[in-house]
């Protein structure tokens, strides 16, 4: 997080994925990201905006549909707020804090 | 009497006495693991792990339920199955296995597939039920019946080099309580709809690494173990308050690097759901045993609704 | 030819099939695999599990050092053993087991113990060793013999319900040098003296569960055959950096509680230590294979030093 | 560590055990802890102080010794400052900060 602390434009948060959906961000499951603090309406930058930042900069997979359906993440995806499941801190709507760890995690079903 | 004041067979005590000695464990626990009853679905990558260290411990009863039989490619990770068993049901085979490491429980084969048709009559006569099935259709009718049954299901799933594991529904709360909470969640209220079918691949189609599995089913008879020897799943229980901080452990090995702190990660999950079609408010109203026999929710249905095919999956 | 360019015969291609599709495994990762050789030392709760899984999933040559018989107090956790083959040497037991789980495999008894005169000897001809020992002086004289080997060293520990795990010396760096580090630990740069005998109760004194030394030796086998596979322990190999940030593992099962987020911890430890008797700086000097052979070090005396025996310990 | 934070001479701190060392702690192996920030002489609280007010306040069993020997921890036992060897931090004389996680492991032989 050092060096973008003193541009208080940007947010440093870590973004991890797993149960395959590494996959999808060239098989690499740990990211630090620095995210513009807004969107370009001015209002805070919410988990909604980091899907749009991860399908725009980091998703090298043509198949954006095994991440993203509709607008909107696809069942089946986990979404882990500072290691807590996102419907106990707002869903897509939650606004990212400096230092926040997101974490998206496919649902396996094998065995 | 519970069963917990009787005297353990000599057999027992020197078979167990090295638990029996753990702190918490005591004469007490082993008489509720010889007493208790565990329904193990799945006998594969999950369920091997799980059964062996399940019957090593000394549950009394021990069911399995699989309708496959044992294939050369399963070996790799099925380590309770056997080169020369190949073709067997696997139930037959692994009970086989676990019959030679401990002949004191009871094995209940149940040599086919789980049903909606029959899984409320075979999940009623068991105390705690594992989940190491590999399909989403299964995985919520069990979570389903154990609802309704108010079982306590220990649920694990392993894909590729991924693992994850849940305890659910434990200590059990009746269909549609919200009241007096939170009460633990359940299956739907975790997984609340099921992946597209082509993002959901088996470990067939995907790939399994056998050690990645086999850590997920152990930790399942881990928790299934501490379940019944501390009665966690009694509602009367101390141990409640501790069980309701729902918690999705995740597994991630790096086929490529060293053990690191994101290998093993615990997640919050939240507890029951107003909103859950299972066990959440009207619940009572759209989820029952007669419907699940009679096909509604159809779980088929359910896990292909999104279907859209496209090439390989996560 | 490192033998990683051959064809895989028809059996072993449906065999590992499930986990050669795997991502970072492939046809090139099975056939180091086939070509690796692992020491396993120790057949009981860390060895059984963990043997299953490397025999699982064809590593070519498994060697097996113990020099116990079975006994009815071990199977509730030593599930590679079964009653019928009680006062059977372990080694033999497991190996009857492993055989009729995967025949490809060459299995290398060694039933009898590990000392300091057999050790170089047996240890020369493996590529990963696995400590799955139970006592503090051979764990203290495998990491010495290791070091001065060049072999990486996977070790386990567990008692009660907790359960220890490290990748030490992996890739190995010569012993002494401590130049273009940082160089991976030993087992005496991580835990430098042996804690007081009555601070240090094996699981027979202590008691053990199952699932918790199961889990322990099925994440040894994960180590063992990503090193192997991706063959992390050869220098050249990028992953090296990876695994030169040596991490141990705890893991603290609570028989009266849910998994937490304080049930596996990855811990960060120092590399290569300056001040190692073993690895750090003359340590040529004071480490031989001859002056092993010969009794220098005396492990027992070394393990002993601070004996005041007390009851009960930890 | 809420209430503690007005009171700026104490250090709100976190203690696990683990290895079986929790069976000398009541056999509770995490523990939340508000400790004095500077030592009787005025200098700021260590690792050092931190073990003697355990032995002081918390350890109920009567075997000190499989704790601490000749005033030291005892061999056979790690310590790690927020999940790192205390060797990389500085060991006993390492000075407490707000927040701190310290973790005290018995190393395990059996198997
Ligand atoms: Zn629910
Ligand atoms: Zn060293």
């Amino acid at each position: 997080m050092g060096d973008s602390a003193a541009d208080d434009s940007k947010i440093p948060i870590t973004v991890d994925f797993s149960g395959g959906l590494e996959i999808l961000f060239s098989n690499q499951r740990h990211y630090a990201l620095s995210l513009p603090a807004a969107d370009k309406d001015g209002s805070p930058s919410t988990i909604k905006s980091l899907v749009g930042y991860l399908l725009k900069e980091l998703i090298k997979d043509p198949r954006q549909d095994l991440f993203v359906l509709d607008g909107h993440i696809r069942p089946g995806i986990l979404v882990l707020i500072n290691n807590a499941d996102w419907e106990l801190e707002g869903e897509e709507d939650y606004e990212l804090q400096a230092g926040d760890n997101i974490f998206f995690v496919s649902t396996l079903h094998g065995g | 009497d519970n069963g917990t004041s009787r005297r353990l067979t000599d057999e027992e005590f020197d078979r167990y006495s090295r638990q029996m000695i753990v702190p918490g464990m005591g004469k007490e626990g082993q008489l509720r693991l010889i007493n208790g009853r565990i329904l193990i679905i799945g006998a594969g990558g999950l369920g091997c792990p799980a059964a062996q260290y399940i019957a090593g411990a000394g549950v009394g009863t021990i069911g399995i339920i699989d309708g496959d039989v044992v294939e050369l490619s399963n070996l790799h990770r099925q380590v309770g199955h056997s080169t020369s068993r190949i073709g067997m049901k696997k139930v037959d085979s692994l009970i086989t296995h676990l019959r030679d490491l401990n002949p004191l429980p009871t094995y209940i084969p149940h040599p086919f597939p789980l049903t909606p048709q029959n899984a409320a009559s075979i999940l009623s006569a068991y105390d705690v039920i594992l989940d190491c099935t590999d399909n989403p259709a299964t995985r919520y009718l069990i979570s389903d019946v154990c609802v309704l049954l108010g079982k306590p299901l220990v649920s694990a799933a392993s894909v590729r080099t991924s693992g994850q594991l849940i305890v659910l529904n434990c200590p059990p709360a009746p269909q549609g309580v919200l009241a007096d909470g939170p009460h633990p969640p359940c299956y739907r209220c975790c997984f609340k709809n099921p992946p597209p079918p082509h993002a959901a691949p088996s470990c067939g189609e995907a790939g399994i690494l056998g050690p990645v599995v086999g850590l997920m089913g152990l930790a399942q008879a881990g928790e299934a173990i501490k379940i019944l020897a501390s009665a966690l799943h009694l509602p009367t229980h101390t141990g409640e308050a501790n069980l309701r901080q729902p918690t999705l452990l995740i597994y991630s090995y790096d086929l490529a690097g060293a053990v690191g702190p994101y290998t093993f990660r615990a997640l919050r999950m939240a507890g029951r759901k107003k909103t859950c079609f299972a066990c959440g408010e009207g619940s009572e109203g759209r989820l029952t045993l007669e419907g699940i026999k009679d096909g509604t929710p159809d779980y088929e249905v359910f896990c292909g609704l999104n279907a859209t095919p496209k090439g390989g999956g996560l």
